[in-house]
């Protein structure tokens, strides 16, 4: 057991998958000699050689394109998407091919990419540096889409998703990347499609993914001053999703709050409370509820706590679950 | 007028100051010609030999009039079943054989091919098999071949796209020491796209033994090419990337192969990619469902006519002894079998197996596919059992 | 009143709005001589000039680029993409630019452009040719997401986005192109944010937008034999959503299916049953469920039927409503 | 070796075939010269005249080196006030100063500039308000200047975004009778990304009168020019647009002035875009953030600023009797009041109100924003009270 933050984890594991297996290549902008902006890929392109580990031009659509044309070749790219809006240049090629080519080709080719994205916000990043942007791919088939909230399943989740035979977005919450906790590494935790309790809890359901996880679990401690015990699910991966364990945890419970940091409308968090309506609905003593970022573009760092979900925000919603059995006040009226 | 740095740089060029000496121009090995490169006329008679572009060994030639003349009866084959309702909608590649098999000869059986929706003709001369090459025109799926058999990228419909992909597969293939080349195909409109800009770059940067053609059939549906750009012609884009390029009459089989050869070797050289626009024309409209007729006049369509790729080889190799009557009849009989087998075989409805949606999506289903597999295979169980 | 098609409505709308306001440009890929592939501008260039009505060069990120530059100068431009999978290269555009400028300058600058985008299935049309990609815009602050579902609406619709002083992605179904009904136009409807009831029912309510309206309606019709009264609600317009309406309706009728053709994962449609299930907790007999495309690519032209949301698909939903107050059987198992 | 067409091409380039008569080359216009335009030595004394950029007028000279100081000064203060933790972040202009203020300089009031977020220096040197311009990299808001009233876009971010506003906003300004230039800098990085190439083909087919101004600093972060193209040099993109270009040295102030107004006036003149690439470097780390030691050499840092476009600007001018110590001391204590200025307003953390954050998403705020407006209202009502 050590010390480490979310950065080294994954820059462990990119090693460890390079090491493990010749035809893992690592690019995009700043990878090489940099170590990436984010410090990521550090030390790589020295222990591996820059036909490893290497920069490109400064093109997005150009990294994901030339991915999947070395993926065609037989090789393993790991790109770099420098921050989660500069993938957007990219958005043709991760919907268009990258998501659909097993597809297409009725399995003849597959394209096995990870598609690192830095993603979210609460690092006084300026705009276009914190936008949540799983939705656009959770919302296109033929993509996984997978996001760490520990030190250890940062390490797991990316040797799994580069070991995986089909595309991947692994997304990092970068206010999590210096963050640190003990880890021992290799940690090879829970497969693709499982989600985990991280704290259980009898009262409600707190169901969480990456950067929001902390948050539910802040949450749950400051809720069992006021009374309420709570159970917190971190999803690890959005696609595939793990109907599974959310449902059995809020059949338990009979209450259930989703918490994502994206902006709510059509996100991810209103499959899961879709989801979980249907599946539970006999079991639920309230509407399932949601605490997300709000329906605006991403602040300007001063703004941006205003807009993050936040314990008192997850708390309140928590209070709005008609605890008393008296219908939502807010709805009654309207 | 306002006098532009042009004017006055023509103006002072010849004042220059001596004190600074004429830098070799870097760009110069990069320019193509500002003519296309033609070795027949377009009516068939042989212009003088050039050393740059030596003619192509006769056996070749005739076999490129085999495939061409092959291509087109499918070209009209496929026209046809659309109108019988068999394809969902065909592009066609009438007029544009010279590119399209020229292409595929100047490459070898394992080089790769990344082909747009219109490269049929360079498909079915890579020997793939003519209903895989429709599959995605009929509809029943969208890749009816096998790309890693094949080594034939699916036709790529969002443009430009394949560019960067070519890049990136000349790049591994090399990075895993094979000399395999990648001719991507474009068009002239498609040109304009960010994807084209992107992967030639990644070309030139990564020398990627990349050969992209562009068959500049002078319109993108309706849009013609001077809405497309300002360059004196498309191939002068190669520069800025640092890319070699020509300009060939792609109606001139003869030049086309001769100019593509030297493309591959270029790329299989290792001296990365090169950029050849073939000047060409798109004989009908866009795809069956477009009405060309909007945009450009008969006129114009019956000039092209008169520089048919397929008449001007067949002049010239009967002139040069290599064609007679017999042969050409024996390859048109070769032609007309090779389109009633088609025929025959797309004659009938193919079945599809509703639950195979649900088969590629992931290696492995989700839970959630999983479910609506499910919900799918009921379904059809219960109409099945509606119509028992 | 005269018969005719939706895109001979959306012409009508685009000429009108030309002839009202100089300010509007009409551009994109063969809109100008060919009147568009679907014919939409047809006649707009010989009418108003190729001033007014023009063909740009082959890139859509240029096309939307190109309208935010015009609409800075203060003109307000009506951009076509061909087709919905090419918006994609337009994403960045789209997402970065045209979505947040007004909020980055703090309304200093407004864009008021219209993005139309043909979409969704049912023409037979082959690979990116037919996806529903309303999600991704609807899940972008800053954008308003219109879809028409009526003939007399496209018209309507279609002026008040040109008119709107924000930007509007205007989501044309293309299978409803030339489905023609009695319209009188000039009509000028409810505005942006009104939902409107399609028919009136009281068992249960069908909540549907674009492509989706008329199978709502068919199988409403089709419900009556089974003896169910279905109403069906017509969003007009996803963002902003008409919260009011469609939760009047299900606490009337206290069961509700969302109907969309896109894939459901994290959809419009998954928005939708979240905010009923939240708004009309104590009124909902049964859960909210979705009848949406499957989450696959969009399959292939002989396939397609199979994928798209049919009235037998949405009739077996409507029939796990609980009518018996029976949990679902499906969801109890697990 | 293999013999490549380039190879051939040079060596028959003299046996060509004298049926084909040489067609004038149809890119010589566009082609920018071999190398940088240069006024000025490195140690600022000047080289001869020319005929083709002629020398701006001294006044304007004195001007521009008046906005370098004062806008070298500001970009120093920026940099401390990161270091107090002011700033989120900032990207210094140091060392592009000459393209950053000659840019301003060759344009009128009323032309628009797109600039990326290095631009600062070209920000404060159009007159903008330096809070204005830092607000972005402080963090209160986006864009701290109204960008109507100043004719200048927000600092872009998303790479190369601007170039199509640039077109665009050209053409709409032209097309509405108006003689507006559009000015858009970009950074060597960013050319490699489709919306450069989408955004000055635009320009090019629509004539739109923009000038694009590539600030050649050598880095994109850590990435060099090498890895970014394998072109002559970034001007040579031009020429596949069919838009003239021309090199500068980047750290020679007459020469960008120079060749900036050849360039403004070409656009004005309605021939449409032109494309300069300046050679510059920028002296500072990416941003306060960047470590630049990982990739680049001390040495190398310390041979340009040997080139310092300030002190260049400033011996020539002393030379030419238009600057003495008098006029640079009040030239440096105009920056020093500036700059003390900067600091003073800087020294408060600016307050917003975060209800703000609901008022610009839509003109109007949806029945969504307005309710979420409540929520957060409520929130901020409840968080007083508890601190009351
Ligand atoms: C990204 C993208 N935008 C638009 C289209 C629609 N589209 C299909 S073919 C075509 C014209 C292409 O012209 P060109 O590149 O010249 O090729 P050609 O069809 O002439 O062979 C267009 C606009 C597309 N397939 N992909
Ligand atoms: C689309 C996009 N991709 C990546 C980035 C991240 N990024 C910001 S600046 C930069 C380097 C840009 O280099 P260059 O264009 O040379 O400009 P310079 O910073 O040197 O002025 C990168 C990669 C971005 N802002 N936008
Ligand atoms: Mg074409
Ligand atoms: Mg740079």
């Amino acid at each position: 057991m050590a010390t480490m933050t979310m950065a080294k984890a994954l820059n462990a594991a990119l090693a460890d998958a390079m090491l493990a297996d010749d035809r893992v290549l690592v690019f995009g902008e700043d990878v090489g000699q940099l170590g990436g902006v984010f410090r990521i890929t550090d030390g790589l392109q020295a222990r591996f050689g820059d036909k490893r580990c290497f920069d490109t031009p400064l093109a997005e659509a150009g990294i994901v394109g030339f991915a999947v044309g070395l993926a065609m070749s037989g090789l393993r790219p790991v790109v770099e998407m420098q921050f989660d809006a500069f993938a957007y240049p990219a958005f043709e090629q991760i919907a268009s091919h990258v998501a659909k080519l097993r597809n297409r080709t009725r399995g003849a080719l597959s394209v096995p990419i990870v598609i690192r994205v830095p993603y979210a916000g609460g690092i006084g990043g300026v705009e276009h540096h914190c936008d949540s942007s799983e939705a656009y791919y959770a919302h296109t088939p033929g993509l996984k889409v997978v996001t760490p909230a520990t030190v250890e399943d940062a390490y797991s989740l990316l040797r799994e998703a580069i070991d995986d035979p089909d595309p991947v977005v692994f997304m990092e919450p970068k206010k999590l990347y210096f963050a640190s906790a003990e880890a021992e590494l290799p940690a090879r935790k829970e497969p693709f499609g499982r989600a985990v309790v991280r704290r259980a809890g009898t009262d409600a359901t707190l169901v969480a993914y990456g950067p929001a996880v902390p948050v539910a679990l802040a949450a749950a401690e400051a809720a069992g001053e006021e009374g309420w015990d709570l159970e917190v699910v971190d999803l690890r991966t959005v696609v595939p999703f793990d109907d599974a364990t959310v449902a059995a945890s809020v059949r338990r419970t009979g209450r259930c709050v989703v918490i994502q940091e994206a902006q709510g409308f059509a996100g991810v968090g209103a499959e899961i409370a879709a989801r979980v309506q249907e599946r539970c609905f006999h079991a639920l003593h309230a509407p399932v509820l949601r605490v997300s970022g709000l329906d605006i573009p991403y602040p300007a760092p001063m703004l941006e706590h205003t807009h993050l979900p936040s314990v008192d925000r997850v708390l309140d919603t928590v209070a709005r679950l008609q605890w008393d059995d008296q219908p939502d006040a807010r709805w009654v009226a309207a | 007028m306002t006098t532009t740095p042009q004017a006055v740089r023509r103006a002072s060029a010849r004042k220059r100051r001596p004190a600074t000496p004429a830098a070799p121009d870097p760009s110069a090995h990069l320019l193509p010609r500002t003519e296309p490169v033609r070795l027949l006329n377009p009516d068939g008679t042989p212009l003088p030999p050039r050393d740059d572009y030596p003619e192509p060994p006769v056996e070749a030639l005739r076999e490129m009039y085999r495939r061409m003349v092959v291509g087109r009866r499918f070209d009209a084959q496929a026209t046809a079943l659309t109108k019988q309702g068999r394809l969902a909608v065909y592009p066609s590649s009438r007029g544009q054989e010279a590119c399209q098999v020229g292409a595929v000869l100047a490459l070898r059986d394992d080089d790769w091919v990344f082909p747009t929706y219109r490269e049929s003709v360079a498909l079915t001369a890579r020997g793939i098999d003519p209903v895989e090459v429709l599959t995605l025109l009929r509809g029943d799926w969208h890749c009816g071949y096998d790309p890693a058999a094949r080594r034939t990228a699916p036709q790529c419909t969002p443009l430009a796209t394949q560019c960067v992909h070519a890049a990136g597969l000349a790049y591994g293939e090399s990075y895993q020491g094979r000399d395999t080349v990648a001719l991507a195909f474009i068009g002239d409109g498609a040109t304009s796209e960010g994807d084209f800009h992107e992967g030639v770059n990644f070309a030139a940067v990564f020398k990627a033994p990349v050969v992209y053609l562009v068959q500049n059939n002078k319109y993108a549906i309706s849009v013609p090419l001077s809405r497309q750009t300002a360059a004196p012609a498309l191939a002068y884009k190669g520069v800025g990337y640092g890319v070699p390029s020509e300009q060939v009459d792609g109606n001139d089989p003869v030049a086309v192969l001769a100019v593509l050869t030297r493309a591959v070797a270029h790329a299989r050289a290792g001296h990365g990619p090169f950029l050849v626009e073939a000047h060409t024309y798109r004989m009908e409209p866009h795809t069956n469902a477009d009405d060309a007729t909007r945009y450009r006049d008969a006129d114009e369509v019956e000039a092209w006519g008169e520089r048919d790729p397929v008449v001007r080889l067949e002049t010239y190799l009967r002139a040069r002894d290599v064609l007679d009557d017999a042969a050409v009849a024996a390859i048109g009989e070769e032609a007309e079998a090779y389109a009633a087998a088609l025929r025959e075989r797309m004659n009938t409805q193919p079945t599809v197996d509703p639950l195979s949606l649900f088969d590629h999506v992931y290696a492995e289903p989700t839970p959630q596919l999983a479910e609506q597999r499910e919900l799918v295979r009921a379904e059809l169980a219960a109409e099945q059992e509606g119509s028992a």
